[in-house]
Formats: C-alpha cells, structure tokens, sequence
C-alpha cells in the first residue's frame, strides 16, 4: 500500500507540528546559553503556523480518512482544532512570565506543549480506536510530565503522580473497553462499528464495552464521578500548566467523547443517553456545591471546570445536531472565560511571590482597579449574567435540551447555575467590599495585558456579532449528523 | 490435546496465584518477583494461542526491562509497606465490592456474548495459519505499511518518554571532573616529544 | 497450532529439568555438609565495626534513569524485530517508515546525549 | 489392559523419554564443559604469565575442577544474619537455571537441536535480558553494602550493553531474513557473517564479555573495587552455582557468537574433504576459539572504570551499532540482496 500523497496533506498539520517540535527540541539542547525564551517564541510561531494549516486544510468532499481509514479530517475536526491550537497558544504565552520569575523556565517545557498539543490533534481525528489511544497517551504522557514539571516542589511532584495514576487507570479502562468493542465487532475502525451497530442488536457485553470507553474518556473530561483527580492535580501543578489542563486538553476530550458518542455509537444513542444524562447532571450539581468552601482559587476554578463540563455535557446528552452545536459553543466560550481567569491568577503575585488564596485578592478595587474590573466581568460571564458570552453559552445548551425534551436536565442546569453564582458572585465581593490586603505586584507584563484585554473584549462584545462562532459550530455539528 | 489442556491450566492458575501474591506480600520486592511469575505465565499463555513473537517480546520488554526498572524502584525508596498495610483491612470490604461488581459484569458479558454476523469478514488482517509464515513475519508486512501511522504515532510516544524521564529526574553534581578522553589522547607528538642527540656519556 | 507447540514442549521439560538440577544442587549440599551457624560467621562482610542499620539504602537516581531509557531501547529494538524479518516484503516503502522511527528515536538519543543523561560521573 | 499401556506408551511416556534423554544429551556435557572450563581457563591465563597451572590433583591438574566441585559442595551454606533467606536462595539458582535453559534452542548440527522454534534468536536475547535477575536479587537479599552496590552496578551494566546486543542481532537478521536459528547457520554457508558484519563481531564479542561481568567489565566484582560484588556474602553450594552459572553463560555467549558470525556447525571453506568431520565438532572449535578470545582478553586487559565502562556501552557501541544497522538495510534494500 503506497501512501497517497492525500494521506500526507490531510495530516499535515500534525507533521509539521510533529517536525518542528523535534527541531526545537534539537535547538533547545544544541544552543550553547540558555534558551528557554527563545524557544518559547519559536513555540509560539509553530502554533500559528499549524492553526493556518488545520484551518486550510480542507477536503474537497468535506469528510476525507487517510493512512487507510485510521485518520479522518471533516468541519468538526477543523472546528475543534482551531481551539484547541488557539487555547494552547495563548496559555504557551501567558506561562512565559510566570515560569521565568519561579526560575524554572526550561526549554523543554514548551517542547512538550507542542508534544502535548500533537496528541490532541491525533485524538481529535482519530477515526479508530488504535488512533483514538495513541493520541490520548501522547497527550497524557506529555500532561504527566508537565503536572510534575516543578519537581522540586512538593505539590508539583504530588499532583503529578496523582495525574499518571489516576490516567493510567483511565487508560486501562478505556482499553477493556476497547477491547470488548473489537470482540464483539471484529474491527476497530469507527465507520465499521457503526455498520455492525446498525444491522445487529447490540448484546449485553458491548454495552458493558461502552461505559467502560466512556468511563476512560469521561476520566479526561473530569465529568463527576471520575473528577477526584482533578481539584488536587489543578492545585498542585505549576499554574501555567493548570491554566493549560484547564482547556486545551479539556476542549480535546470532549471533542473525542462527542466523536465517539455520534460516531461508531451513532446508532445505539438510547444506550448512552443516561449515562451522560448522569454525568451531566452530577457534574454540574458537584461543581456548583463544592466549590463553595474553597479558599484556594485554583482548586475553585478546578471545581468551576468541572460544572462548566456538566453545562457542556447537556448539550451532549440530548444528542442531536442542535445539542452538538450547543457544546461546541460553550466550549469556545469556556475557552475565552478561563484564559482570562487564568491569567489574572498567573499575575497574582505579592512582593515576587506567588499567591492563590482568594483572601489575597481583598479589596483588589482600590488597589488595581483595572485587573479587579476584568476578573469581575469573567466572574460575571462565569456565573452566566447577560449580556456576556457565558449566558449565551449556557442558553444555547439549555434550550437544545429543552426543545428535546429534557425538561428536567435543563432545570438541573438552572438551578445548579445559580448556586455556582454565589461564589462567583463571592470573589467579586471580596475584591469590592473587603479591607484591601497586601497590593499585588503592579507591572503585570504586555503579554498577560494583551491576551486578558482580548478575552475581556470577546466576553463582552460577543453578544454584538454572535453569528461567525455560532454558525461554525452549527457546521461543525451537522457534518456529525450527515 | 490434553497436554495443551493441561499446561493451560497450569500458566492460568499460576498467573492468577501470583497475581494475588503480588498484592499480599508483605516485602515489596517479594511483591515485584511475583510479578515476574505473573508475566512469564501471562507469555506462557500467549504461547498457547500461537503469537510466539508477542511471548517473547513480552518477556524481553516486560521481564526483561519494565520488571528491572521496578526492583530498582522498590529498592531504592525503602517504602516500608507495613505502614501502608494499616489501611488494608480497613479498605478491604470496599475493595471486595468493587472486585464483586466488576466480576459480576464480566461474568454478565461472557454469558451474553454474542459476535455480530459480519464480524470475521470485518476482520482488518486475519492473521495466516503457521506454515506459510511465521508469526513475526505476517506481524512485519502489516505493522510497518498499513499501520504507519500508529507506528509512527509509537515512536513519538517513546520520545516523550525520553524527553519526560530525562526532564525529571535528570541531576548534575556539582564538582565532578569529567575525562574526555579523546581530547587526551589528541596530542600531537611533537609537542609532547622532545629528541634530542645526545652525544654518549654527555648528558643533556 | 499442534505442530507449534510441538516444538516448544521440549521447552517446558528443559525448564522443569533445570529448576531441579539447581534445587537439587542447593539442598544436597545443604543436607550433606554439615551446618554450624553461629552469630559471628553469619554476620555480613564487614571491615571494623558492625554494619549498623538496613544496607539497602539510597542509591543514585542515575541507575532509574538507565533502567528507563533501556526500556526505550528495548522497545525499539522490539520494534525492530518484526521489521527485520520481513524486509523483502515490505520493500521501500517499509524501509522509509522504519528509518522514520529510527530517526525520531536517534533525535531523542542525541537530546540524552547533549543533557548528559548518559553521563556517568 | 496392555493395548491401553502400549498405545499411551507410544503417544505420551516414549516421546516424554526421548525429550529427557535429549536434555540430558545436552546438559551433562555442558556441565563437564563449565568445570574444565574454569581449568582450562587457571592453565592458559598461567601460561601467558609465563608460570604454571594447578598441575597437581591427577594429571597435568585434570582432577583440579572435581576436586573444587567437591570442595564447594561439602562446604557449609552460610546465610547472612539480616538476609533475605528465600530470595537470598534462588538467586543463585536462578542464575544457573537461565545459564542452562537458554541451550534448548541452539543448533549442533544440521537437525540436531532439542526445540526448533522459529524464534530462536528472540528466545536468546529474552533469556540474556533475564540475566540481570540473578544478580540484582543476590545484591539485594545478602544485605550488605558491597553486595548491594555490585549487584547494581553490574546490573545496569549489563542492561546499557543488552541495548547494542539487540542491535547487532538485528543487523544479522536483517541478512537472514528468519528468526530461526537453523536458518541463520544455513544462511552462511556460501560467506560467514564475520566477512560482511566483521565491526559487529568485535562489538557482540565485547558485549558479549560485558554481559557475563567478565575480564575488563568485571569491575561490580573486583576484588579491589567491592570485594567480589554480589556474590561476597555466598558460601559453599549457591557460591559454585553462581560460578557455574557465569562460565555457562560465557560458553552461551561463545557459542551465539559462533552461530552467529562463525557459520555454527558449517565447515569453514565448504570443501568436500572438510565435510566429513562432522558437524558438531566443528561448533566446538569455534567455540573454543571464542572462549579463548576471552580467557586471552582476560588475562591481557586491564579493568575499565565504571564511567569508562558505562561511557563505552552507550557512547560508543550503541550509536555505532545503530549506524550500522541502517548501512546494512540500506544496502541490502537498494542491492536487491534483501532476503525475499
């Protein structure tokens, strides 16, 4: 079988992210002083390269496989693609000033961004369930390391190794599984387990297959009941690399869920409905309740993560175009809202120290007017206050589950939305109405500025011009529906 | 047949054993020598099913290199177990609960099982009866061909690891000196050899 | 699958021998020569005072480091195996891919090799 | 009654005989093999330091290797105090067993070989990569400090070499086209593979030293460095097994180099008049040619440093190997040589 050039152009975003990450990698190790900074940069071009390469790279007929059906490129995989290469380019960039002041900026970290953000893209088109595990352990291996880059703090090391355990453990789960599917189909490839599904009524052990698979990636997703993880593991990593957990790989997961679900599961929805109607609903109720008692404002926004996963998970249980559509756009969303969250904590520093507890962020308003007013929007959009983006976000997954006919799940949503508003609501009242603490470190960097500047104005004027995000999303998720 | 019968039962009852050894031993390294027990058998058992190549990488990667990297774990952080053993009993009927339930489904799905009709055609590559080609070989034509991307995808999850293992754990010491020893050796004779005539009994 | 594990049969016999070869070794010295222990001949090699505490310390981490970049090493070694054999096969196109994953291992050995992970001090 | 007897006598009990005839066909010469091997090995490195060997028990010190078998045998197994007495045991054994095992799939001659697997070079490397059992559970369970360090020492000594090993056999199988080792002797018989791979048998042969812990790679069990390494704290019968069990080891490495580069049983000029020594004798040459390449190396070469040692496996030889591995694809590709 002689590869067709086809096969080489349809991947070529991932080869050259692939190449040019060894090249960095060979540059970072070759340059005689140290060049932490400068592949940072070049990390950083490589990232805008691939975006303009996933973006155009388009098949004519919309929906082409390469590399004998193990890889598939379509509108939804160009969609996800793009945010995942836009989350990852500007956590890359936010991390820079942060890692350089903690003193372990290290070339080889944005190596395995790079590395990182590879896996993803080989998880997002994976149209086998070979592909599908080899992408996710590329991007795992290289979220392992990076959990436990800071090794030599304590926590670092600690929520690394809780990450590797808990991911091995999904891996393996995903693999039974997986296993289980090839047992009862004979082949891995996602079209023909879609066809075997169609003509044969699925047995008793296919489905035990699939909430197997499901667990695995319901893992990476962090949907309650598999988050334990996630709360010590956003703590405990650098923040840079939380801020990165938080929503490139996040956005990767997802995508894979839903191309899962729709995909090679297409024809068994009523198996899998209740299964995501549960991880949806718990998601959101543990997210909004748990997070109440926080003080630490990472293993906050490790709670808020994991409800905005249940919002986006509705709009996969309901499981048709409109749903799909749903998802991908509060996805976007989640996208825009965290980047900014995370980097004002990535600025939270008092005297050259950093900081996390939500006690350091008293009386923000008089001392940094400018940081305190962003949070207070993100925090706004977060809880889902119109006219900002995360209400847009939220209405359009709720209506899909509405207009299918899932009263009860939108009502969850609702209600579970308006109690994460408390301490939402609860940190824009310490920065308003508390004593100031001690002020934060003023010159905050252009980069962090240009990058909160950007999310704040999406939050905010996203409602003006909704069409060009919304359309894409309604594209991406009827090419699944075909 | 009942030798094949027969030493079945055997790999299967000692992998099972050791595997229940693994978790019960009080010593550490005596829990990763039972494991060791458990690949050989796991190998063994691949035998039986006629994929000799995969037996034998097994014992060569897993035995031979995975086993290695865990004694050297286990002996050097001397974890003592005795203190972990404390919650055992305490965890223990959970841990039973969750055995049962995952017994109970696999004993649900191995009841139930049905393949689908169409499933030996949808077979991507049955693999070829032994006497045309060996196991290694029929595995050699699809690996690096058909599967190219996995295989490739392989070697960049290997080069993660490189990059990962090294990133972690990598320390220099201070204050050691390092013997190049080409650069030693890369002296030219005439400045390290002196002739000189020396006329007999002169002295230099 | 008869003729295959006709082969490996001997295999077995040979394994059950040879574990009972070395047993046997072992125990018939252990019966025959006679046994005196005593606390001073049982103590471990030691010059001057007594060995106090567990002898299996710490150790460099540097040995961790080896046992896992052997393991790269012999999974690509694994990898190689297959490929070896069935060159004639799978002709250039073969050829190329496997030289693509050789160089991208051999691009992660030079990475060793510059880091000084190889280095032994 | 005596059809059933017959019948499973001749299904089961005749062939179950055979098999164990053949094995001990195999292992007894082995064992005499090993013990005048460790004589033949004081005779020669005496004989190049211009003195001589034991020549005293028997004649010419034949009777020498018996007399220390006894020795060791009648000696009393010392079990160090705080020691881990089970696994302090089987390490030992275990070392011996693999030096044993690994002979079931070498070829003496044309069809005489006890299991023709056909994957008989992977069964070696398996078995070689097991070596380091024996030795890192010796260091461990004796309990002291010297055992401890030799045994991980020559551990990770002999895993950086098993990586070039790997290697070579690759770059030789790549010229055979099987795994089978029959058919890498058959392989050689118009050219032995030390013609075209002649850098790779110098470097499978020093692996090959370095992977026994022998001559200039025996610096974990120096007697100057750690006092003997792993094997310090063992006495009478586990003593001899380890010493058993490493000279069987350095008789399996010759005899894979032999069948390797040296064409196992061929004869060397494939002339008619050569042919009628038979097959097996010619093996045991080579591997007498090989073991005394390595008693030679042993008595001539001084001891590498461990950072020198380590620097040599992973510097030198396994870059080296690698390189040559894809010359010899890359012309056996482009040549049209590769074997269909």
């Amino acid at each position: 079988m002689s590869l067709a050039m086809s096969d080489l152009t349809l991947a070529l975003p991932e080869l050259f992210l692939a190449g040019a990450a060894m090249l960095l990698l060979m540059l970072g190790v070759f340059r005689k002083e140290d060049s932490a900074r400068v592949v940072l940069v070049l990390a950083l071009l490589v990232l805008t390269v691939t975006l303009v390469l996933a973006y155009g790279v388009t098949p004519k007929t919309g929906r082409a496989t390469s590399f004998g059906g193990l890889f598939l490129v379509d509108d939804f995989t160009r969609f996800a693609k793009v945010l995942v290469l836009v989350a990852t380019a500007f956590t890359l960039a936010i991390s820079r000033t942060w890692m350089e002041k903690e003193e372990i900026a290290r070339f080889e970290y944005p190596v395995l961004v790079l590395f990182a953000t590879l896996g993803m893209l080989m998880m997002i088109s994976a149209n086998d369930l070979m592909a599908l595990y080899l992408g996710l352990e590329t991007q795992s291996l290289a979220l392992y390391v990076m959990a436990a880059y800071h090794r030599d703090n304590a926590r670092s090391t600690e929520s690394g190794l809780k990450y590797f355990v808990l991911g091995a453990l999904a891996s393996g789960l995903l693999l039974y599984g997986a296993s289980l599917v090839y047992g009862f189909v004979g082949a891995t490839n996602f079209e023909t387990i879609a066809k075997a599904l169609a003509s044969h009524h699925a047995p008793q052990g296919l489905i035990i297959g699939l909430a197997f698979l499901v667990a695995g990636l319901a893992f990476k997703v962090a949907a309650v009941p598999f988050h334990m993880w996630t709360p010590d593991v956003y703590e405990g990593a650098p923040t840079p690399v939380t801020a990165f957990f938080a929503i490139g790989p996040k956005i990767a997961a997802f995508a894979l869920l839903v191309r899962v679900l729709t995909g090679p599961f297409g024809p068994m929805v009523e198996a899998w409905q209740q299964l995501v109607v549960f991880l949806a609903a718990a998601s959101m109720i543990v997210g909004a309740f748990a997070a109440i008692g926080q003080t630490n404002i990472k293993r906050l926004m490790a709670y808020s993560s994991i409800g905005h996963a249940g919002y986006a998970l509705v709009g996969l249980a309901v499981g048709n175009r409109e749903g799909i559509s749903g998802l991908l756009l509060y996805l976007a969303i989640y996208l825009a809202m965290n980047l900014g969250t995370f980097g004002i904590i990535l600025a939270m520093r008092v005297k050259g120290r950093a900081v996390e507890g939500i006690s350091d962020l008293a009386g923000l308003a008089r001392t940094s007017p400018m940081m305190a007013l962003m949070l207070a929007v993100f925090m706004f959009s977060m809880a889902g206050i119109p006219p900002l983006a995360g209400f847009f976000g939220k209405l359009y997954v709720f209506l899909a589950a509405v207009n299918a006919g899932h009263i009860i799940l939108a009502l969850i949503g609702v209600l579970s939305s308006a109690v994460a508003a408390y301490y939402y609501l609860r940190i824009v009242k310490v920065m308003y109405f508390d004593e100031p603490a001690e002020a934060l470190d003023r010159p905050i960097g252009p980069t962090l500025a240009v990058v909160l500047a950007g999310s704040l104005v999406f939050i905010v004027f996203f409602f003006l011009v909704p069409s060009p995000l919304v359309g894409g999303a309604e594209h991406a998720a009827s090419v699944l529906f075909h | 047949m009942i030798i094949q019968g027969l030493v079945f039962y055997l790999f299967a009852a000692l992998a099972i054993a050791g595997g229940v050894l693994v978790i019960s031993a009080k010593n550490p390294v005596h829990s990763v020598l039972w494991l060791i027990v458990v690949f050989f058998n796991a190998a063994g058992l691949f035998l039986l099913q006629g994929a000799e190549f995969l037996a034998m990488v097994l014992v060569v990667v897993y035995v031979g290199a995975v086993a290695v990297l865990f004694l050297f774990v286990v002996m050097m952080l001397d974890i003592n177990f005795v203190q972990l053993r404390q919650g055992f009993l305490h965890y223990l009927p959970s841990g039973a609960l969750v055995g049962i339930v995952l017994l109970v489904e696999l004993a649900v799905v191995l009841v139930g099982w049905a393949v689908s009709g169409e499933a030996p055609k949808s077979l991507a590559a049955p693999a070829p009866e032994l006497a045309k080609m060996t196991n290694t070989e029929a595995l050699g034509h699809i690996l690096y061909t058909q599967y190219l991307y996995l295989f490739q995808a392989s070697g960049v999850v290997l080069l993660i690891a490189m990059i990962g293992s090294i990133l972690l754990t990598l320390r220099h010491r201070p204050g050691t000196r390092h013997q190049n020893i080409s650069r030693q050796v890369d002296r030219h004779p005439k400045d390290t050899l002196e002739i000189r005539k020396v006329p007999s009994g002169g002295g230099i | 699958m008869d003729a295959l594990l006709h082969e490996y049969f001997p295999i077995l016999i040979f394994l059950g021998i040879a574990v009972a070869i070395s047993v046997i070794a072992v125990a018939a010295s252990w019966i025959v020569a006679s046994q005196h222990p005593d606390r001073e001949k049982d103590s471990p090699y030691e010059c001057g005072f007594e060995a106090f505490g567990d002898a299996r310390g710490k150790f460099d981490v540097r040995f961790y480091l080896v046992s896992i970049l052997f393991i790269i090493f012999d999974l690509e070694v694994a990898f190689l195996f297959p490929w070896a054999v069935s060159l004639g096969k799978i002709g250039l196109f073969g050829f190329w891919s496997m030289m693509l994953f050789l160089g991208v291992l051999t691009i992660g050995f030079i990475y060793e090799w510059r880091k000084g992970a190889l280095e032994w001090e | 009654m005596a059809s059933l007897f017959l019948e499973l006598w001749q299904a089961y009990l005749w062939p179950l005989i055979l098999i164990i005839l053949k094995i001990v066909a195999i292992v007894v010469p082995l064992l005499v093999a090993v013990a005048y091997l460790t004589y033949a090995e004081r005779k020669v490195i005496a004989a190049m330091q211009m003195r001589k060997g034991p020549n005293v028990v028997g004649p010419f010190g034949l009777l020498q290797p018996i007399a220390d078998g006894f020795k060791l045998f009648l000696k009393e197994t010392i079990l160090p105090t705080a020691s881990n007495k089970v696994v302090y045991l089987i390490a030992p054994m275990l070392t011996f067993f693999l030096a044993l095992v690994a002979w079931a799939v070498i070829p003496f001659d044309e069809g005489i070989v006890l299991a023709d697997i056909n994957v008989g070079v992977l069964y070696l490397f398996a078995i070689s990569s097991l070596g380091v059992y024996g030795i890192i559970m010796a260091g461990w369970a004796s309990n002291s400090k010297y055992a401890f360090l030799g045994g991980l020492r020559s551990a990770a000594q002999m895993v950086s070499y098993e990586v070039s090993i790997g290697f070579v056999l690759i770059s030789i199988l790549l010229t055979v086209g099987s795994l089978n080792l029959s058919d890498v002797v058959m392989a050689q018989k118009k050219m032995w593979f030390i013609l075209p791979h002649l850098p790779l048998f110098f470097i499978f042969l020093i692996s090959g030293l370095a992977e026994t812990n022998r001559s200039p790679f025996d610096l974990p069990e120096a007697e100057a460095e750690l006092v003997a390494g792993y094997n310090v704290e063992y006495s009478a019968m586990p003593f001899a097994l380890f010493f058993l069990g490493e000279y069987a080891n350095m008789i399996l490495m010759s005899a894979m180099t032999s069948i390797l580069f040296l064409g196992g049983w061929l004869p060397p000029f494939n002339l008619a008049m050569l042919a009628w020594i038979p097959g097996p004798i010619w093996f045991a040459l080579k591997i007498a040619f090989v073991l005394f390449i390595f008693l030679w190396v042993r008595a001539t070469f001084p001891r590498y440093r461990y950072d020198q040692l380590m620097r040599l496996g992973w510097k030198v030889f396994l870059p080296f190997s690698l390189a040559w591995l894809v010359i010899t694809a890359g012309v056996l590709q482009f040549t049209g040589l590769v074997p269909k």
